[in-house]
């Protein structure tokens, strides 16, 4: 199966022709989805045309209503959200129709729809409503997420969020979705709720969700310098979740720091530290750390954009507190 | 004359169809009491030739998505009455199998896409139905029901708004009983709502809810022309609930509406009008409604009985249903 | 100061009246509010007319937004939510507009928006989208929450969320909104951020949010009985929250339970364990547990229902749990 | 004579603010180049007319709800452009402080609500606004600009609605530049965008939005309106941006818009359809022009020199302003 150089965003392109080649069902709807700015959904309406690949007026909720009734009459809906705050318009056809529906009509329908949330995170000054990083409430409302880092995971992910029969959310963080990779040419999926450990490591667990990952590793292969050895473990899959290999992770190491770029209270970080808590309580050799956004709209200017999101300074530090506890 | 004996029998229908309804909503109340019924029941009495007129135009494998108060909805377009109130009572036979109750009956081999607890959530579901029919060129169409409160809502005018746009085969039937909760229409609208529907670019008509014939024969229009590619359309039916908003308002007084004004409405009643009608048409005896009546009565008898002798589900069949595809520990319990 | 008894929603009703004639700013705006069904803002429009007691179309979003402009305006606008619910389709105007407005304006503006958020938790069969908890939701935005569960409490922190500054959200778990009980008859505003111990004990701190506060002291004078001594603590004020109180329970006894009406993923119990696995680490004796409702809309029928959410049942486990755990 | 003078004086006064934001926004393109401007704006060029027609009708305490597009608004509205650069480029001196930048530039003291990342978002709190003034009795309007994408939101929608049935004080303004993003209206409506805000119980009315006295004299008739108790009115300006939907547009060419269609709506400038008309009618020689075009310039230098010479604010004041009253570790800081 060879493998080209694609960027992350190219791959999830080629799991949309990929998987509408495949599957007449399948439609694809969004803003501007013909002429998408980033690329994501380029080429769509030439392959498939007007009928599947559907450019939408400026109604996020009507989308999602859209969508979840052509679920219902059998349709495959891809919906794609180009900010991801646009999930808030939508929000009540989200958490409290689509993610529903399937449980209080008693199982009678299920709902293979896939929301493709663009631009997640912060960056660039793109300020308060435009930098979130919202997948904790589409978690809290029981709808599964993905995250992926990598073009490879993206494709794989986003495939399996397709063929999944419930909606599936995946996430593309910004500072991710330009990002270079090899790529298999044909269509594979990749299982949800698998995580991957990405570097391992004697000392601490650093769960590194979403773009993060990547600067995490960098940071780690510093501190490996000093004699510290950080594992990096990434979720990949927010809901269904890997506990096991979380778990496994953590127990080994005895140490967590859980680096999210969501908001902080009632958080992706706060779910696996409360996780770890329970669960892993015997094996803990120091409190569980989170570096999360702060409780803020991301600010626009540079300087105080840093101060509101985790980074290098902030996980040595943490590192250092975990490595030094004494209890 | 064969279409005379159509249309009569066509209205025998929507008679006995009115009057299921009728029977089952006034039920409530008493197994509510009863505690038969959890909670409380928002009633349609008094709208039934909405729902009744409308779904005698469409065929079976056509598709509404329904309201709060859906009882009416539901049935109408073919809902087993038992099934119905084994999912009051919180059946294991209820159509959703005690998950959902009164809010969120459904009947997806029926068609029936759902009641909703939120008001206007439907109409998009709708929508993207009709839009599925559409691109696959099969010639089923979806029905949007929802009130006169449902015509502020943010997603059913972006909904209108989509519908017209597409051309979709959905029609739109706004109940306008005059009140949402306790509030008047004529409080939160400036202007008309057949307007407004007509605005977005939708075939608009504001017809007689009280009638069953009217009802039908505009949705019978409407629905012509959605399956014939004709595009979307809007009904507004005038109607009341004679009844208040929900069963917890039974013995309280509001005050938002004057009690000339309910006695005048419910000396409209639909199922009344229509069986004198086809009385004073000569299309059936007095003896023949009665057994009619009868047979409506039996069916409710029956549908209560099998209610009744149903179970409840098993306590911890609770998390079924939440995904298609399960994972470990997905859904979350509350205790692990 | 005499006390009368009065119900949580009496009382919260004579906070409107008492504000309402102390400040002509404040205005009253919801759906169905001159006729309430449970009698929350029953007379309001007598004593303040139209002008100042507005009756909304069925359109939440707009209502949010339409207290946001009247509070940049001067206004402060208490809005009246009849169903947690309706917290979704007007999100984007509260999450996104109304928390985030004072910082990304730098300061420009204040927010004195009060959110009533009525009939909040699982009861009787309301069934999937009339049973949210959904305050997780709004502490993820950083938006102020208080959930009171007494009358004398629900008093004074409806008036402390009016007069500050900021939008706060008052919740009211309709499982204790007809409760009765003393409440003094002048005007007073207990301090956000403070929660109380209601009951010491020494074994285990059971933190119980919003109704369940009360059956859970019912069991602990049942476990009394066996010997086990529960120390109840009841949040009230969500955000801003008492984390000294919360710390210096379980520091105490070294074992906690959170008993709360939210979803489990990413909710308020996740936030508080995590908090605790953070702050606490030292003194745990024993994991911390969670009790929450099922991450699934609350089933129809009662028996699921009941399966569904924390009851004495769930904690007498969970205590055992944490009593016999060894490590 | 005098009157002529008067109108004269409030022409020159449209012409320099347009140009002075036409200056405004041709600017960023090299500043964001150069990362003097973070990230990426959405240029006002084309539109100016639109903002500064309704604004010069409006007085210092009137309010207007802004856009992602909202430079023009808030400078029409009397905001500095030095400032406003300060917040483009992240600096303390910005009128948010740095927190804000392009897309949430405000000024409360010029009851400038705010520029909003989201499309439609600010409808609902001009209303909010208006309401306010309504109730007290204050002569004041409020003004909600947007463009014509958000005819097809649904908060926006519901705003419409209420400030008809309220009789608020409030002007709708939809800029119609025929896109939204690289999605033509056209295809997103079917129906005029002025037909739906009459059918919701508006005042509305269609202008040539090319044309800052147009604008003006429809603005004055609605705010007159407004202000006289009359209730809320909607305006559908015609207009045109005349570069891409946001500065990463430059370069690419998504192909939404024909070549011809942008040359004919560039021939169509405002800002040189006012000076040549103003010219033509010998209220100013192509000196005093030229001396304003020059004047423009220098407000332009200084407003610059003063952004560029301002400080960012302190990295650890990012958590400031998040409420009016703060409480120990509230908003929680991401690593504590
Ligand atoms: C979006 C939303 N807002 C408010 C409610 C609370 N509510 C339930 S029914 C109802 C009135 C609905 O009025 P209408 O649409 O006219 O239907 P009717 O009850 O008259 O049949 C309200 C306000 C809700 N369920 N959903
Ligand atoms: C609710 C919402 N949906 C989508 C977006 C993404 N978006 C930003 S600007 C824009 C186009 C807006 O078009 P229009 O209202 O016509 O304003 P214009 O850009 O033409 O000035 C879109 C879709 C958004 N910011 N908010
Ligand atoms: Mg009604
Ligand atoms: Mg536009």
């Amino acid at each position: 199966m060879a493998a080209r150089t694609l960027t992350l965003l190219q791959a999830m392109n080629e799991a949309f022709r990929q998987e509408m080649a495949r599957d007449p069902e399948i439609v694809y709807v969004g803003e501007d989805v013909r002429a998408p700015a980033r690329g994501e959904s380029a080429g769509l309406i030439d392959a498939f045309g007007p009928a599947r690949v559907i450019d939408m007026p400026i109604s996020e909720a009507a989308m999602a209503g859209v969508a979840t009734g052509a679920a219902m009459a059998g349709a495959r809906p891809i919906v794609a959200f180009q900010v991801t705050s646009l999930l808030f318009p939508a929000f009540d056809q989200l958490v409290n129709q689509a993610a529903k529906l399937p449980h209080m009509l008693g199982g009678q329908t299920h709902l293979p729809v896939t929301y493709i949330v663009l631009g997640s995170g912060a960056r660039d000054g793109r300020a308060g409503q435009h930098s979130d990083a919202p997948h904790a409430h589409l978690l809290h409302a029981g709808i599964k997420c993905v995250m992926p880092t990598t073009p490879h995971d993206a494709k794989g992910l986003t495939i399996a969020a397709i063929r999944e029969d419930d909606p599936v959310a995946v996430f593309v963080p910004a500072l991710a979705a330009g990002r270079q990779g090899p790529v298999p040419e044909d269509a594979y999926a990749l299982p949800l709720g698998r995580g991957a450990v990405r570097r391992p490591g004697r000392d601490v667990s650093v769960i590194a969700v979403g773009h993060h990952v990547h600067w995490v590793l960098a940071a780690a292969a510093e501190l490996a310098k000093t004699g510290i050895e950080l594992e990096v473990w990434e979720p990949l899959s927010l809901l269904p979740l890997d506990r096991e290999g979380l778990l496994a992770s953590v127990g080994r190491t005895g140490r967590a720091i859980i680096v999210d770029d969501g908001n902080r209270t009632c958080g992706f970080a706060g779910e696996l530290s409360a996780l770890l808590a329970e669960r892993c309580f015997g094996r803990l050799k120091a409190p569980i750390k989170r570096l999360t956004r702060s409780d803020i709209p991301i600010p626009y200017s540079r300087g105080i954009e840093q101060t509101a999101v985790p980074d290098a300074g902030k996980l040595k530090a943490a590192v250092e507190q975990v490595m030094q506890w004494r209890g | 004359m064969a279409d005379n004996r159509a249309a009569i029998d066509r209205d025998i229908a929507m008679y006995r169809r009115m009057r299921l309804i009728r029977r089952f909503e006034e039920w409530q109340p008493a197994l509510i009491d009863a505690g038969e019924i959890i909670g409380h029941t928002h009633q349609y009495i008094g709208q039934e030739a909405v729902a009744v007129g409308v779904c005698q135009a469409l065929n079976a494998d056509d598709v509404v998505t329904s309201t709060h108060r859906g009882h009416g909805h539901v049935l109408a377009k073919g809902a087993d009455a038992g099934r119905s109130f084994a999912e009051l009572m919180g059946k294991e036979t209820g159509y959703n199998k005690g998950r959902g109750g009164s809010m969120h009956l459904a009947d997806l081999s029926l068609g029936i896409y759902g009641a909703n607890g939120i008001v206007g959530a439907g109409a998009p579901m709708a929508v993207g139905a009709a839009a599925t029919f559409q691109r696959r060129g099969e010639p089923r169409v979806a029905v949007a029901f929802f009130g006169d409160g449902a015509i502020n809502q943010g997603v059913l005018l972006e909904s209108l708004n989509l519908a017209a746009v597409w051309r979709v085969p959905v029609v739109f039937v706004c109940e306008n009983n005059q009140y949402a909760v306790t509030t008047a229409i004529r409080d939160v609208l400036a202007a008309p709502i057949v307007g407004r529907a007509a605005s977005f670019g939708l075939a608009a008509e504001a017809v007689d809810g009280m009638d069953a014939r009217a009802v039908h024969n505009a949705a019978e229009r409407a629905v012509a022309r959605a399956r014939a590619g004709g595009g979307a359309s809007f009904l507004e039916c005038a109607t009341y609930r004679f009844e208040g908003h929900f069963t917890a308002e039974r013995g309280k007084d509001f005050g938002y509406r004057p009690a000339d004004e309910v006695a005048a409405w419910r000396r409209r009643c639909p199922i009344v009008a229509l069986g004198d009608a086809l009385q004073g048409e000569g299309a059936w005896t007095a003896a023949e409604r009665a057994t009619a009546d009868a047979e409506v009565e039996a069916e409710i008898e029956r549908a209560l009985a099998f209610a009744r002798a149903s179970a409840y589900p098993p306590a911890d069949s609770a998390h079924d249903f939440m995904y298609a595809r399960s994972y470990p520990e997905t859904p979350a319990r509350g205790w692990e």
